[in-house]
């Protein structure tokens, strides 16, 4: 199939997102789309699949003009799209989630269950998924979850698949198999658009990129013919020097440190952390990352194990207990747990200090408001005013506002789950910068992260969990993505 | 958005918790048919059953609907005006010389019609389910009372089909338990095994994403709140006939008992996870209470409070745990 | 201060008979009883060529004080209130009395404030009447039941106690439930007490509504048990014609209506009246 | 996860919206005081006027209440049963000898417990707060029932504060308006300039995210609906004194018109977003339509319909668009 979008226009309210974009796929070919956050490649794709109607343009498929009214014509026509959102039904089961809107039927227009499961275990056998089917998609990490969206796709049978950063919440393992498939796929002549911030797979399986800013079209160019600078500098719209900025903290006292610590998905897990220091935590999709994280903060029950803060030992049964010691969790899934969505970025940002603005009961605004526009202007949240929704941002900004958030409680200890998820290379650099401040004033950072990269290039130290236990720890000089990588799967 | 603080939580013991959640309901109504027939043995005699039955089955109707309704995340507090509107319109239509199985008929879809309403109020209107039914039950209550000028409508013939409708029996089974049976297997094939069923899950479970996925929610949604019209209107019908009349006042409430009953059967107010089954028994454990209390001569005020703690403890035990 | 301030007051002006203005506040109008006293109001009126005003506060105490409120506001001369509760309505006797209206209960009476006259049947007695009835009919000691109307409601009392004052010593009252006044209700809870206690051989309704539905639970039980209503509505006169119902404590809601605007216009033109106008009770049965 | 078609789509002219969002209660309150002066000038009466605030503090007292536990995503069906409850109770202690206005006091408080049973079934019981609150309803009812034994309780005495609390005058404005009216104020106050306050709107808003921000949600819930049930219980006194007795079945239904006055003020039933100002306008909406109606003398069975249809109309033009 081949695809033609020419000065799309698109607006939401006010706000024009799309101006006169240009996109062209061939068939057979993965297409790199890369932008900041905000910059319009979801809604793009959107316009092309008939979820949000195009103000201006034209759309052309295999040369003949054609508009979807919605993404299930698009579908039927052989386009299926991934999305940046997963779809999930959370209370519904894996089997089902797959096959939601397009059972197969048989006699009387019943659903034909033993055709959707052997169905389903094909793709899973093909993307190489053990889950079981009958599990409830609720409780699958987000990583399953997003193999689940992608076995989903591939069940369309369909002739151009779009993935909106699919490798987001997946590990390494389940990159390498995506990439198996998607190689595959395109020996069928399936074309791909490959929407990702991860510069390396970009290299790695495109055949060419476009690259978008401010809802425009910068260029389009062949992966061969173009470099790692050259995408950056067309991003942002300027040099970047090092994606990584130095790390010169020196870490000092131990601040931080759990003994023994178990919990429903992991086991006796042991570590410290200094103040100034990042840990980076790495791990296989869901080896127990996150749930050793929320059983810290006092989320989940722990069955045994201590914390000490300061070398005193403290009890954390829930979130406000951790508050007040003075930790800070950023969470993996920012939507759901990180921000109210209708509240300002103002009252998000004072949500957990909010006692400390009402010294006499009453919120005294001016304070709050300063103390806000103080946190907004360090952390270069890009936004006309405090007020604004928070939910308007862009991906990148919502998440400097979750960490502003945190950084309002004057944190000793800092938990960053995948602070980077979905962020564009620019936002992502200054995120970077703002833990090497954070570390220079002497917090103590623990990083989950499933992007190596990151972790290699961000971490003092490294833990590695694998399957709800601490694998191996490998300090910042030795490691490596291979090392990182066989504790991780379990070997030695 | 909104989730409890279990959301955030992982369930222990996922396996006995599976089970607890199918059983759950069907326990607690073996406990209270256990304990009333101990205290009183004539419960259990096969004319009382029968009678039971007929009791439950115009509740049964209604919350077979609302289980439709609550499952896509909504909630429709207008069946009992639905149920009193279309039983006085049927009725008028038999008194002025209408068949009176065809005046059911017609009743039933101007039901769906009614129902249809909340369905657009809902989808076009972009209303709350809670708001939009709750403005259409004043609504429907207040034509009901201009329609009937607030008598009741009687004289409704001796056509033998028509009073068989809600008093007669098939087979050795009240004629309204047989209509609760086959609609209930109707529903439960409907519900579990068919596209539409999965949509109805579909939509409570995500509704964005069931967007996304090219069902047509506001078709959906309009259906599904036609047919609790629909049931409404069809346990409006029997009422009228066990009644012989139709009352401006029918349907009191009734929105309560069947929200009730759907929820002791499990299924979550939040919408997406459930089963028609569940309701079934819901409906028997509320049918059981109030057959029971009566049985047992409890004062009818003492059955309130033995009621609403009734309730609290079969959901405390089912443990539902939406918001 | 218990008054309303001086300025909020409206003037009462002089007035001409044919200028009359009369309120009508009714307890509910979803029950024929009360659609018939309404309708005995209205056309007696009519009849005389007055002015009406009508609300229905629907069952709720507290909605009456507003609607009786209303009333006043829009200048009514005498004011016939059908109370939902004697204790409550005092409060809106006293500020009809405070601006000067003249105040007429129907069917129920007010506990405090000045009322001109009450014109009422005696629910007390009517339960009475039925209990009498079935001790005629039966003999003392018969096994029997009482349907019991909305708990709490003042209809529900006074029937229940006229019916206890013979009952108690009489009949052996073996159940006792309350069905709301509800045809719906009366018809489950009636099949429930047959199973309960298959041996009754009466039934007292607190209102025809209920007794209606009782009798449909006696016929699908096939047991012979004789069901006594109270009202006398239409549907009620027909079932003891057809034989199905054996009784009923008719009362005349019409008749209650029109003594009421007679009253009401009597006290307006200065005439005394008597305290309490009873309107007729008498027991309807097949022999009627 | 609940959302509606048109999340996905963007709200167009953001700025038109949100003026008419703030406005657009008001306006409905302005057209419909209009029409109503128009047809009949003896609406604007002082009189009336005074009259009219008397008859909304109730709701308006229940709607402040609700307006907190719909902010939060939770709904309270309990609060006619426990103005019912406490006014019993309240009458009681008066009788048997209490000063009233210590009974008041106690009752109040009485009705915040009845509001916490109800938030702790919510919060450790984990239920959902309809079918919380629908059975704490039936069982408040019972117990007022059990404890009244279905009669009114009078004979309160003459204490001249507790007449004056429910039908005197205060600088010429009604004790029930003043009570409302620094209910108001003082609620606002906490609403919109307190960390409680703002908590409310967060756990609304999004509750995991509440919580993992450090919130006691299970705290800031239960306190928000004993809140309720201590206005409930306060809208009760004021009843008893007008009705100078506590009536066994007071309350019934006036948890709808209360959710009906937050909606119509703009608060949006999935929790999170609303203004208590709102709630004051949506009151003197339903109060101004059943004052109006009376006056225009629309019979009873037609004012149901207008009800209605008006309140359609008024969350149809304010575009509410919560699922
Ligand atoms: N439904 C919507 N309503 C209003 N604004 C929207 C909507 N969807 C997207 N936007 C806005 O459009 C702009 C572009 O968003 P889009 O999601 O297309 O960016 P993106 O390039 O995919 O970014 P990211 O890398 O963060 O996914 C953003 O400013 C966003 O806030
Ligand atoms: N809500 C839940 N209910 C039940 N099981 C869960 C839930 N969330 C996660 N799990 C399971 O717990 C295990 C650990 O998941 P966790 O999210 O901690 O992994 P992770 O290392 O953080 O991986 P990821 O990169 O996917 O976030 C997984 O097997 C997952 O399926
Ligand atoms: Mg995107
Ligand atoms: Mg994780």
């Amino acid at each position: 199939m081949h695809i033609t979008m020419q000065g799309i226009y698109k607006a939401f309210g006010t706000n024009q997102v799309l101006t006169g974009v240009d996109f062209e796929l061939k068939e057979g070919e993965v297409h790199a789309l890369m932008g900041e956050n905000g910059a319009g490649k979801s809604t793009m794709m959107n316009v092309l699949t008939g979820l949000h109607s195009l103000d201006q343009g034209k759309i052309f498929v295999d040369g003949k003009e054609m508009y979807f009214k919605n993404p299930k014509e698009a579908e039927q026509a052989g386009i299926t799209f991934i999305h940046q959102e997963l779809n999930i039904w959370p209370e519904m089961s894996v089997l089902d989630n797959m096959f939601i809107g397009k059972e197969p039927k048989k006699a009387f227009g019943l659903v034909d269950s033993a055709k959707m499961k052997s169905l389903a275990q094909e793709q899973f056998a093909r993307l190489d998924v053990s889950l079981p089917l009958d599990k409830e998609a609720g409780s699958c990490s987000v990583g399953e979850q997003q193999m689940i969206e992608i076995a989903k796709a591939l069940l369309t049978k369909a002739k151009v698949i779009i993935m909106d950063e699919p490798t987001a919440a997946l590990t390494e393992r389940e990159i390498q198999k995506l990439f198996e498939v998607i190689a595959s796929l395109k020996k069928e002549g399936v074309s791909i658009v490959y929407i990702s911030h991860r510069m390396e797979e970009i290299f790695a399986i495109c055949d060419r990129i476009t690259v978008m800013r401010d809802g425009k079209t910068v260029d389009t160019k062949a992966i061969p013919e173009t470099n790692f600078e050259e995408v950056v500098r067309k991003m942002v719209g300027r040099e970047l020097t090092d994606r990584f900025p130095k790390r010169d903290s020196k870490p000092g006292e131990t601040v931080f440190e759990v003994k023994n610590l178990t919990g429903k998905a992991f086991r006796d897990v042991s570590f410290s952390v200094r103040s100034g220091e990042i840990v980076g935590v790495s791990g296989l999709m869901g080896a127990g990352r996150t749930e050793i994280m929320r059983g810290i903060f006092g989320l989940d029950p722990i069955a045994s194990g201590e914390v000490l803060l300061n070398g005193k030992k403290v009890t954390i049964k829930n979130a406000n207990q951790a508050v007040h010691l003075g930790i800070g969790f950023i969470t993996e899934d920012r939507k759901d747990e990180g921000l109210v969505l209708d509240f300002s970025i103002k009252d998000n940002i004072a949500l957990p200090s909010l006692y400390s603005f009402a010294p006499k009961g009453l919120i005294q605004e001016k304070a709050e408001k300063d103390f806000v526009d103080m946190l907004i202007k360090r952390l270069t949240v890009k936004t006309e005013s405090a007020e604004t929704r928070v939910g308007d941002l862009s991906g990148g900004n919502q998440q400097k506002v979750v960490i502003a958030k945190w950084i309002g409680i004057g944190p000793k200890e800092l938990i960053l789950d995948e602070p980077t998820r979905g962020v564009d290379v620019g936002a992502k650099r200054e995120i970077y910068q703002l833990m090497n401040e954070l570390t220079n004033r002497g917090v103590a950072i623990i990083m989950v992260s499933s992007e190596l990269p990151e972790v290699l290039g961000m971490s003092d130290r490294i833990l590695v969990v694998h399957e709800g236990k601490i694998a191996g720890e490998l300090p910042q000089e030795t490691a490596t993505q291979e090392n990182i990588m066989t504790l991780a799967t379990g070997g030695q | 958005m909104k989730a409890n603080s279990e959301v955030l939580q992982t369930s222990k013991g996922n396996l006995l918790q599976s089970v607890t959640q199918k059983l759950g309901p069907f326990l607690g109504l073996l406990i209270l048919v256990v304990f009333v027939s101990v205290m009183n043995p004539s419960f259990l005699e096969p004319l009382n059953i029968l009678n039971l039955l007929r009791q439950v089955s115009i509740n049964a109707l209604i919350a077979f609907g609302m289980t439709f309704v609550i499952l896509t995340g909504g909630i429709d507090l207008s069946v009992g005006a639905i149920l009193a509107l279309s039983s006085a319109l049927t009725a008028g239509m038999i008194v002025s010389g209408f068949d009176p199985m065809l005046a059911i008929l017609i009743g039933c879809l101007l039901g769906a019609i009614f129902g249809a309403v909340n369905g657009l109020l809902i989808t076009k209107g972009k209303m709350a389910p809670f708001i939009a039914t709750l403005a259409t039950m004043t609504l429907f209550r207040g034509l009901t009372l201009v329609y009937t000028e607030g008598n009741p409508i009687t004289g409704l013939g001796d056509n033998i089909l028509f009073q068989l409708f809600g008093r007669g029996y098939f087979l050795g089974i009240p004629v309204p338990a047989v209509t609760m049976i086959v609609t209930f297997i109707v529903l439960y094939v409907l519900l579990h095994k068919t596209p539409f069923g999965r949509q109805t899950y579909a939509i409570g479970g995500n509704e964005k994403a069931a967007l996304i996925s090219g069902i047509k929610v506001p078709r959906v949604k309009v259906l599904i709140y036609s047919l609790s019209g629909f049931l409404a209107a069809l346990s409006g019908a029997i009422l009228t006939s066990r009644l012989n009349s139709a009352q401006p006042t029918a349907g009191a409430s009734y929105e309560l008992d069947a929200i009730a009953a759907v929820v002791l059967g499990g299924t979550s107010l939040s919408g997406g996870k459930g089963r028609i089954f569940g309701t079934m028994i819901g409906v028997l454990i509320i049918g059981v209470l109030n057959n029971g209390l009566n049985l047992l001569g409890v004062s009818s005020f003492y059955q309130q409070v033995v009621k609403g703690i009734v309730i609290i403890i079969a959901v405390l035990l089912d443990r539902k745990k939406s918001a | 201060s218990m008054e309303p301030p001086g300025w909020a007051k409206p003037d009462q002006g002089e007035k001409k008979i044919e200028d009359l203005k009369i309120g009508l506040s009714v307890s509910t109008l979803n029950n024929p009883f009360f659609v018939s006293l309404k309708d005995g109001v209205v056309k007696e009126a009519e009849a005389l060529g007055i002015e009406v005003k009508v609300v229905d506060a629907q069952d709720d105490s507290a909605k009456q004080i507003n609607d009786v409120e209303d009333l006043i506001q829009q200048g009514v001369d005498v004011l016939l209130i059908n109370p939902t509760d004697s204790a409550a309505i005092s409060t809106a006797v006293q500020s009809a009395n405070s601006i000067g209206i003249p105040v007429i209960t129907l069917d129920r009476s007010a506990d405090k404030g000045e009322v001109e006259a009450l014109v009422a049947s005696d629910n007390v007695k009517g339960g009475e009447m039925a209990a009498k009835y079935i001790v005629q009919q039966l003999g003392e000691g018969a096994l029997v039941a009482e349907l019991e109307g909305v708990p709490g409601a003042s209809a529900t009392r006074e029937r229940g106690k006229g019916f206890h004052n013979i009952a108690d010593e009489k009949l052996q009252v073996v159940a006792k439930q309350a069905a709301d006044f509800d045809r719906t209700k009366g018809l489950t809870v009636m099949e429930n007490i047959i199973q309960a206690n298959p041996d009754i051989k009466a039934v007292f309704a607190h209102n025809d509504e209920m007794a209606l539905g009782a009798i449909e639970a006696i016929n699908s039980s096939g047991k012979e048990i004789m069901v006594i209503g109270f009202d006398g509505n239409d549907d009620a006169l027909k079932a003891i014609e057809a034989g199905q119902l054996e009784a009923t404590v008719a009362q005349q809601p019409d008749l209650i209506g029109q003594l009421a605007v007679k009253a009401g216009l009597d006290v307006v033109q200065g005439k005394k009246v008597e305290e309490n106008i009873p309107a007729p009770l008498k027991l309807v049965t097949i022999e009627e």
